[in-house]
């Protein structure tokens, strides 16, 4: 329950590993594909495991879920965007693209999650699970219509965005036929559509080597954190503030959606906060880096990988989780 | 003796994320072919490990004729107009075989 | 039964995933290295297991069935070369690099059809393992003699072939060198020597994990296959139709194999056939582009990965299948 | 008991077929980065599943153990640089290199060794893991002392020596900071700090696959050894000699230690045997050619990997097996 | 037309364990960035074959306005001083935006 | 100053299957060494994506003192006649150090 059983967690403890490796600037170092290797495989497991006990799901509440997940998607990143200009850290183009970024979601801060729940057996409802496929596309989109609105605003006419009409549809297109939103939701139909047996001859791989590969690319991810990390006197303390402010806003919003909204108990509850909590540093980035180019990747990966991702494997979940019960107990 | 022939070496340093673009640009650009590799490295926009693929570099090769260069440098001046950061160097190298060199490559 | 079924297979369905991928283009990616890791991977474990269950093989069968691989990977260039001259399609040496392909096999293909057979609860012999591992050379062999005596043809004068002689002797060195030959033939002497409880212990890595590696691995080569496949239109739809028609001939011919010649059940059958049917883009492509560089890797490469690779994941196997069925039942 | 037993363990036989591939000069490749990756599984695994273990032992024990592992790794390169010198095979830097190496240990060959001793079914204490993470720095430092109490001997002037004195402090910060080191000791803190019931959730990954990537990194480092071995001639006849008497040397003192100092049963003696016997290929190398970049790395490089870790796979582990079992029978 | 402005192309080849000491140097001596490319080879000090972390080489390379070459010369002197191997040669570039490979790198 | 030695510099690019034949080439050529990358792009015999070894590039960087490059460029014309793809292009470099490279390979 407390920060504690949170920290003994395997994958937390070697995320913390990861990020101290940096710090006191060991030579550790991993083949930069192992990463790309790990992300693969972790999206692919989850997907096969999820759609196979989403083929058993109710229709009102996947519909449902799916629905808040959109509201989310679509919701989060005005907000995220709204407070980053009146914080005056930013202009509007890079605004634009860090609130994408928080609209969107973390599968290693999910699964994480996951992992924390499971450590202390804790159910919780696997409709979350679409939510974080539902989730990724929606907040690129409306990075990238923020961003048009921002061009407009900036050359102070509005030819500039109207010429950008074409361009944005392919780049729409291209929220949707992203590589992570692709393999997710192509997984999870597999594992809806494959007979049962076949998807229990994959558990083996899907599930139970699960949580060491979680564990590596945690590791992983925990250096290139660090990495983030020591980025942050580029970004200024008042974007730092957003970077934990920001999660602490959109748990507080998945809390009040998986709670009163979806019905879910406090397992469910603390993903579907996870998911509003997390950002993006997977799908969202090379999306953002692709349609505005205007914008510096090293404000938002610093955000989303340096400040924000950090925080919430440490203390964001347990806070999450803590949040959650107390919903339910006040009803 | 061999006959070297002059051409231009064009070398392009940028996001991964680009790829596709350059690509398309080079094949419109009447070039024969391309060669990409995977890099690091660092720059104005900061640190570029490689382990993600938003921050993983590519350095991209093209021979062209002389006469070609100025389309495709056309090409990235556009891109970098628009707020991408490539970097872009240019220089002569003699080839064996020029003729294959003159042949755009087929989409 | 039907081919339905057959594309329930969660295998055969991440083929069709990647594939789908590239014709949306999405932006999905793969690390180049991956595919090559997962086929290490692939060939180490159908070795190791395959030699332990060979361990405890019928030497009689066992000689038989090295004799028809030797037959198939030695028979069947031949006919894909008459077959491709016939058409017209491509001059001798392109001819003899195609050749060389499909004589050998493709052990994606196979592990396919395991994979189909195990989703039926369909058992099968384990004798066409050890073919699988002997036909990945005799078809190299012959598609370099076929290659020698075309340039001997090309050039009108015997004097050429004659001074590639030494040339073909190291050649032909490399077919039995060839990495995918030592890799297979070592690991599967090593399940044959090792103590079995040793092997028992290796059976979490090479047996439990295999399905979801074959999985990614099909996911990968789906997205090259779709690569390959809008190279079509350079190939031309006369080695389009060979590229469909072929697998159907040395599918038939290994069918008659199977039961006639090894008589074996309707699975050992299916698998004998795929052997038959199936062509090599790993082991053979690159032995023929160092031997033959007059040929196009783009016609064999297509040919190979572009459409019998997909045609007989998804049509041929259970086309086979229902062949060998056919064939018992007729007797 | 005999050499053979040792060559049906499949880790052992894998070893042979990638040294193997390279003497019949097969074009087998495996992508550069596989090793590394698994290189980091195992320390990982190891770290994890051996932290778990020790989490039980016994704080006496533990203490001793790790005081012996500071002898040997203190102690055993002073031996290596000594007889280094004597043959006058390379001059002073080059031995302090090559020196250091055998003081540090190659988790590779510890790992057949366990391989080995399970296979027999023979019990073995966990102590000599945290030998194995101690090991790996000891033998770092008096490497940089000997290289620059050599440097001053060879430039004739202390002054040289004591201008390298802050460097020398960073060389040792790193000797502690190392990859491996950070890797197998996190890993550890890891295993002993994490709830039982997680660590438990682990097994598959750590344990039960354990032994098949095992087999694929022992495969490719055979061909890296075949490599290395063919560079032999480069190195000398009184090099190779060194390359196949110390680990003899390092063995026997460590049967000494592991029977008479920690008590333990023939199973540690033996793994302690292998500690003083096995020479560091991953660790220790590139803390040498950063820190002695005169001493020539195709020495220490074919010393170590090229001769010494064969030597130990093939004939060293039985060897000290029976080394240790006759001193358990001597008393 | 395009106006290109010379550079120096400066390209290091050497062992992946000197990364730290060439990034620092080259912070130091004021480029604007710097690529790094994963690299095997053979040389005087034998194979470099890739599969250990010592035996993985790096190819770097560094564009710097002239000027500032010759500090970068110096390191690199110091470096195989003291007994490191390094391949280090330079190239005559044309680049795209000179401006931006006069701005320093920020630590 | 740092004085900086002419040699010329090679550069190759072409499948992975030709490494071995490469790499005995240029032993056998006197160079003091060579440099691999790996490569992937584009040409007349189609892509090459880098996931098959077949289809999978190389680029191979050789510096050599200019009297023997001669040699190394009939060896690369004769694989070339042969039906061989390989892109081949040279350039004029200065080297630190130009005793390293007058060293060959030691096979
Ligand atoms: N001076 C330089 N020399 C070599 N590569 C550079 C240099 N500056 C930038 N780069 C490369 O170009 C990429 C983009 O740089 P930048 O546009 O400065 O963000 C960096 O990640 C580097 O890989
Ligand atoms: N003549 C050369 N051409 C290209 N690369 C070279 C050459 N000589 C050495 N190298 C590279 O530089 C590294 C170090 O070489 P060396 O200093 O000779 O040990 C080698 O591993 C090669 O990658
Ligand atoms: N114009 C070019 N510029 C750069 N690289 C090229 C060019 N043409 C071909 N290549 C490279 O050389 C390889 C072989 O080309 P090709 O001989 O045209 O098939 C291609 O796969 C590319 O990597
Ligand atoms: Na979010
Ligand atoms: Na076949
Ligand atoms: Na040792």
């Amino acid at each position: 329950m407390n920060s504690l059983t949170n920290l003994l967690i395997p994958a937390v403890l070697f995320f913390a590993l990861g990020f101290l490796a940096r710090v006191i600037r060991s030579d550790l170092r991993f083949p930069p594909d192992l990463a790309k290797i790990l992300s693969i495989y972790l999206l692919v497991s989850i997907g096969l495991h999820g759609g196979f006990e989403l083929g058993k799901a109710e229709l009102g509440t996947a519909a449902a879920s799916v629905a808040w997940a959109l509201a989310l998607g679509f919701g989060l990143p005005l907000i995220a965007f709204a407070l980053l200009r009146l914080s005056r850290g930013v202009d509007r183009l890079n605004a634009s693209a860090i609130a994408a970024h928080y609209g969107s979601v973390s599968a290693g801060t999910f699964l994480t999650a996951v992992a924390f729940l499971e450590n202390q057996g804790i159910e919780y409802e696997r409709y979350p699970l679409i939510m974080l496929a539902v989730m990724e596309s929606p907040a690129i989109v409306v990075g990238l219509l923020l961003a048009t609105w921002s061009r407009g605003r900036e050359a102070g006419a509005a030819s500039g965005a109207r010429a950008e009409g074409g361009h944005l549809g392919a780049m729409i297109r291209e929220a949707f036929t992203n590589g992570s939103v692709v393999l997710l939701l192509g997984s999870m139909l597999i594992g809806a559509l494959a007979s049962p047996k076949s998807i229990e001859s994959l558990h083996p791989f899907t599930t139970e080597i699960f949580m060491g590969m979680l564990c590596l690319f945690l590791l992983e991810m925990g250096m290139e954190a660090g990495h983030r990390f020591s980025d942050f006197r580029r970004v200024g303390w008042l974007l730092g503030v957003f970077g934990v402010l920001m999660p602490l806003i959109g748990g507080a919003i998945g809390v009040v959606i998986g709670h009163y909204g979806l019905g879910f108990d406090a397992g469910g509850t603390t993903l579907v906060a996870v998911l509003g909590a997390s950002a993006s540093y997977i799908a969202v980035p090379p999306a953002m880096r692709l349609a505005i180019p205007e914008a510096n990747p090293s404000f938002y990966l610093t955000l989303a990988l340096g400040v924000t991702f950090p925080f919430n494997v440490v203390f964001g979940i347990p806070i999450y989780h803590a949040l959650s019960q107390w919903a339910i107990r006040v009803g | 003796m061999h006959r070297l022939f002059s051409e231009k070496l064009v070398t392009i340093i940028t996001s991964d994320v680009l790829e596709e673009l350059l690509v398309a640009s080079v094949r419109k650009r009447g070039a024969s072919g391309y060669t990409l590799l995977r890099a690091r490295g660092a720059g104005s926009e900061g640190l570029q490990t490689g382990v993600l693929w938003v921050d993983s570099n590519l350095l991209m090769k093209v021979i062209l004729p002389p006469e070609r260069l100025s389309g495709l440098l056309d090409d990235l001046d556009a891109l970098i107009a628009k707020g991408h950061h490539l970097t872009v160097f240019v220089a002569d190298v003699g080839v064996l075989g020029h003729e294959k060199f003159e042949r755009p490559l087929k989409s």
